[in-house]
């Protein structure tokens, strides 16, 4: 049936009668429940409309730093430790020190190393906030299936990733609440900077 | 990963096609669970979105090879004109030149005549500028009564680009201009060796030798290696594929200044070297052929210009030019180039005309058609620049009118 | 007419092909002899010229789905980048995105979350801005030595185009901001989910969710159908293929504003929040493994910029910083945006440094890259701004050098 | 041999050892001699060069009103009722009314139409100079082969169209002197116009 196919390309305009003109663009037509009240300089437009809470469950993926926003569920290192052999491996190493080639970076190492002439900054060494690591896996990693994990997958591979940096305990159960108790080694290691550094206008660092 | 030109069988056997300026890709069901293209994708010169499908629409002309192609006004944006969708007009097609094998050559009235290569002209001194180009044959279908149905048809001989290149006048300096100089020839590589006389008094206030568009070569379309630019005056004296021009002290009466651009008016005698582009406005949304969904909010948007400046105002009518608004004018506001306005309006329903009028800074302000044919008649084909009529219907559908 | 993607047999048997960007058409030897390529040869859509070829250039990261392509500043012309070499940034590779089933979400410290199509926003008021767009990663590789040996390598993550779309702070004041509301996560629809926090003062002040670009829809590599654009901020900031937006009261410490994007300091501490691209400009010709041929004219250009306002000015060296010389500006000189500079030069066939200063609006000056590391040491790896050297060798050879 | 197939197409860039770049466009050369002495101030920069007689000849083929410009050489109504029989007639047809659907539109009639609401501008009744015939033939047309025709043929072909236009004599034989000597009938119908027309600014037409 033809008309269940979803394009997925525009066609051409469409020829007018007559002149052969293409068609312009049509207009587009508002999301909102018709009959809305229309006032601009109010900034009410009657165009758009109100996101239901499904709708944003449905994007809503973010957690912060003190746990807000994480799922339900949870995770081990044991756990942990056979779904990165599964994921995660392939790019970070079996010692999650990365693998040259897929783009997969180290994980861990490079504690004490920032305020040399070679620093590397991992997970370990430079990431402020244990939160980061979940967010930033649960969205974009394993990078060839993103958004593929479970959330107790993702606790699972955090508290495996986690403990061999030596962070957490490896018997600690990775949840919502962890995230507030866990001490990043590097969480002081950040400032708000105000530039420029140079020339006039120079302003001093703000910490 | 690009399919460019390609087709994608979609689920149910039907065959699918990029539209022209893209590549087709497959669509992911979730975008956000499989890796996207490839950075250089497209092997480092990308192309728009196969979701997106607006094109220039050529005029019906008996041939191909002199026609034009309109563009298509009522889905841009900004001021820019994508070098793609650039309108065209060309009387013998268009050449293609390799710019290696391409030269220039400025003689006649000079002290020394001179032959540039793209490479000479590639090393001078170079300008930047951004500039409508107005075909002055742009709304000939509308003297009489309203006859294309969309903007494209009644304006779309007019767009802007940034373009780069040589100010004549410097080569004009190289070449040293003797006395009585009035008149330039330019002379176009075409298979029309298209010609027209250009005053000496233009072309030294600010004619450019363009090699450049938008940040890249010229586009074939736009006279690929090099062109005249002359900014405000009408496009057809904007020789493309330029190879020759030659100073003499009165214009040479060629065939596009006598039999075409000159303007008949009712007394049977023309007007001749009408050169400059009156100013000019018009609502690109909504125009013609769309129709409004339903009552509403809407942004009233268009482009106003002017061959003797900057607009200096562009007032709104949805009452057939009974009552004006200013409409607001997006920066920035370029000498002899588009410039946008928007004026929200909230559409009740009813049937409403919609027109916009420009002022520019010279105090000229755009006339209505009545005035316009009380001067010209409408026989004289080139430059109507009259103020457009958009009639809401009160079911939403916009049609040309004259009112 | 178009042999787009084919391929010409040459005299001999040598099969040729068009660069990308281009349709081959055949090279007549007497381009006046022969009708040329009708009106509407590419089905309404032009294409670059067959003998035109720069192209953007993929830094050799170990994956080409997280990787990123440089524009061929060296080739640029004015101030608009032509949409298909605007410099590329991608986490996850280019998503291919249907705009009809694409929608945004706006929630929340919001009174109201609101959830928006493509048709909804594109019928808002809209703005239309010429802004560049610089990855706070341009220049990266040239903190400890001269690396990269082109302009294109050293200086093209930056681009400009003409955006035009919806004012952020239109649709914050639909939604009405909470007390407390002082951050707002934006986040892409592609493969990397990207998310970063930016400061609703930022937001209510100038951002844009652009779904156009130089006149038409946004490309696929700049976020179609939707960016959010952030004039004079990081380009890692401007989210690409935005679907959500959340206000709340505190950064949200995503991996882009934490592992990366933040500037680690000779004291092992680092910078976190360092939005602004400071001033910068650079020398787009003559510029890195360019041959000058001989010694004579050349005119020296290139592009200056602020995140902070408006370029002031441009000084150009040609002794590697001993005497300076203020380059001409080329108009219209706009907030948070390219500015071309140019400034005749006549070489003498002596070994020259090239370098150029900008000053913005603010009166802050381009350091050099002494200054700027005795601040930053040489592993913060963001936010190299400091001023460029071009060495003419007497045989012409240009080089970078650290000078 | 390959290098001497021209190239129908730019090559990509090269790319550059060590790093994988893109080379840049090569600086362009300049045509003019070496040495040349250089002062920008003066608009002296060594670019470009002298155009020789024969460069300069060989494109300077405009023919302007008083014949300057007209090349050696001659035609009769007679030759060029033949030759406009080969190389014209389709497009402009036998009686010179024109053909529809080739583009070619009448060449004469149409005298005493142009103050009409319906007037017909053709070379006869609106043209006014003979020059612009010879120039525009010779340069554009035929449509099919333009630049083909020799100035004789051309020349012939002039003397044709406008004989039959009822201007010139069909005994006259048309070269470089006749253009001088022609009256087109509507040579006194154009005048240069001051515009705008309306509002504000407007300035009455100079004649
Ligand atoms: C197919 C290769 C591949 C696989 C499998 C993979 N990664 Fe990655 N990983 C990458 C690449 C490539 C990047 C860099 C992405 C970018 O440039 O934004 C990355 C980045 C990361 C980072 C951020 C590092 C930093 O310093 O910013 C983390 C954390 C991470 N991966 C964790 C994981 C975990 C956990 C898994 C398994 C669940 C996984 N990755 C599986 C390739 C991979
Ligand atoms: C294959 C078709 C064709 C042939 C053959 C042809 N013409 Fe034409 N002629 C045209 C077209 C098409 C135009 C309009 C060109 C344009 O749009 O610029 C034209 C225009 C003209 C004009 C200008 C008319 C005007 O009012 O401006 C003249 C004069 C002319 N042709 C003379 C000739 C002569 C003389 C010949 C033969 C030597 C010739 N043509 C052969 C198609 C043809
Ligand atoms: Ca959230
Ligand atoms: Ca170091
Ligand atoms: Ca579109
Ligand atoms: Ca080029
Ligand atoms: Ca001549
Ligand atoms: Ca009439
Ligand atoms: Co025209
Ligand atoms: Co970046």
């Amino acid at each position: 049936d033809d008309a269940q196919v979803p394009r997925q390309a525009a066609e051409l305009p469409q020829r007018l009668e007559g002149t052969g003109e293409r068609a312009p663009e049509t207009v587009p037509r508002s999301s909102a429940e018709e009959g809305a009240e229309i006032d601009p300089a109010a900034f009410r437009f009657g165009l758009g409309r109100r996101a239901s809470g499904e709708e944003i469950a449905a994007v809503d993926i973010d957690v912060m730093p003190d746990g807000h926003g994480a799922p339900e569920g949870g995770g081990t290192f044991a756990e942990g430790e056979e779904l990165y052999a599964t994921h995660c491996v392939a790019c970070h190493g079996a010692d999650l020190q990365g693998v040259e080639g897929t783009g997969g970076v180290a994980l861990i190492g490079g504690r004490g190393t920032l305020d040399t002439d070679a620093p590397v900054k991992t997970v370990e060494s430079y990431w402020p906030h244990a939160s980061t690591l979940f967010d930033y896996t649960q969205r974009a990693m394993p990078f060839n299936a993103p958004g593929s994990l479970t959330p107790d997958e993702v606790y699972a591979i955090s508290a495996y990733i986690l403990g061999r940096a030596g962070i957490l305990d490896k018997g600690t159960e990775m949840d919502a609440a962890t995230f507030a108790e866990i001490e990043m080694p590097n969480a002081d290691g950040f400032y708000r900077a105000t530039r420029p550094d140079t020339g006039p206008g120079e302003a001093p660092d703000a910490d | 990963a690009s399919l460019g030109g390609a087709m994608i069988a979609a689920a149910a056997g039907r065959a699918q096609e990029a539209p022209p300026g893209a590549a087709l890709e497959p669509v992911p069901e979730d975008p956000t669970r499989v890796q996207g293209q490839p950075v250089l994708s497209e092997n480092g010169y990308g192309s728009r979105s196969q979701f997106e499908s607006e094109v220039r629409w050529r005029y019906p002309t008996a041939t191909a090879h002199t026609s034009w192609s309109m563009t298509p006004l009522a889905s841009g944006h900004g001021i820019v004109t994508p070098s793609g969708l650039h309108f065209e007009r060309h009387h013998a097609g268009i050449p293609t030149i390799d710019p290696r094998a391409h030269s220039l050559i400025l003689h006649g009235m000079v002290e020394e005549p001179l032959r540039f290569t793209m490479d000479d002209l590639m090393r001078l001194p170079a300008v930047s500028r951004m500039h409508f180009i107005e075909c002055s044959g742009n709304t000939l279908t509308e003297w009489e009564e309203p006859t294309l149905r969309t903007v494209q048809g009644t304006h779309g001989l007019t767009s802007t680009s940034e373009w780069t290149g040589v100010k004549l006048s410097t080569l004009l300096e190289m070449a040293g201009l003797r006395d009585g100089a009035a008149w330039i020839l330019a002379e176009g590589a075409d298979a029309a060796v298209m010609t027209r006389s250009v005053p000496v008094g233009k072309v030294m206030d600010d004619a450019i030798l363009a090699y450049a568009q938008n940040g890249e070569a010229l586009r074939p379309e736009q006279g690929y290696p090099l062109r005249l630019l002359l900014p405000g005056f009408e496009g057809n004296m904007q020789i493309k594929w330029l190879r020759r021009l030659e100073v003499s002290d009165t214009p040479y009466m060629t065939r596009e200044e006598t039999s075409k651009y000159t303007d008949l008016m009712p007394d049977g005698r023309a007007r001749q070297f009408t050169f400059v582009m009156d100013a000019k406005s018009v609502i690109t949304f909504p125009s013609g052929a769309m129709r409004l969904p339903r009552p509403g909010y809407y942004e009233i948007t268009g482009l106003a210009w002017s061959g003797r400046g900057k607009v200096a105002k562009v007032e709104v009518s949805a009452d057939g030019g009974e009552t004006w608004e200013e409409a607001a004018l997006e920066g920035p506001v370029l000498d002899k180039c588009h410039t946008r306005f928007r004026l929200p309006w909230v559409w009740n329903g009813e049937e409403a005309v919609l027109q916009s009028r420009v002022t520019d800074e010279t105090g000229y302000v755009q006339p209505t058609l009545e005035e316009l044919v009380a001067v010209r008649g409408t026989d004289s084909v080139y430059h109507l620049n009259a103020i457009q009529s958009w009639r809401v219907a009160g079911d939403g559908e916009v049609t040309n009118v004259h009112a």
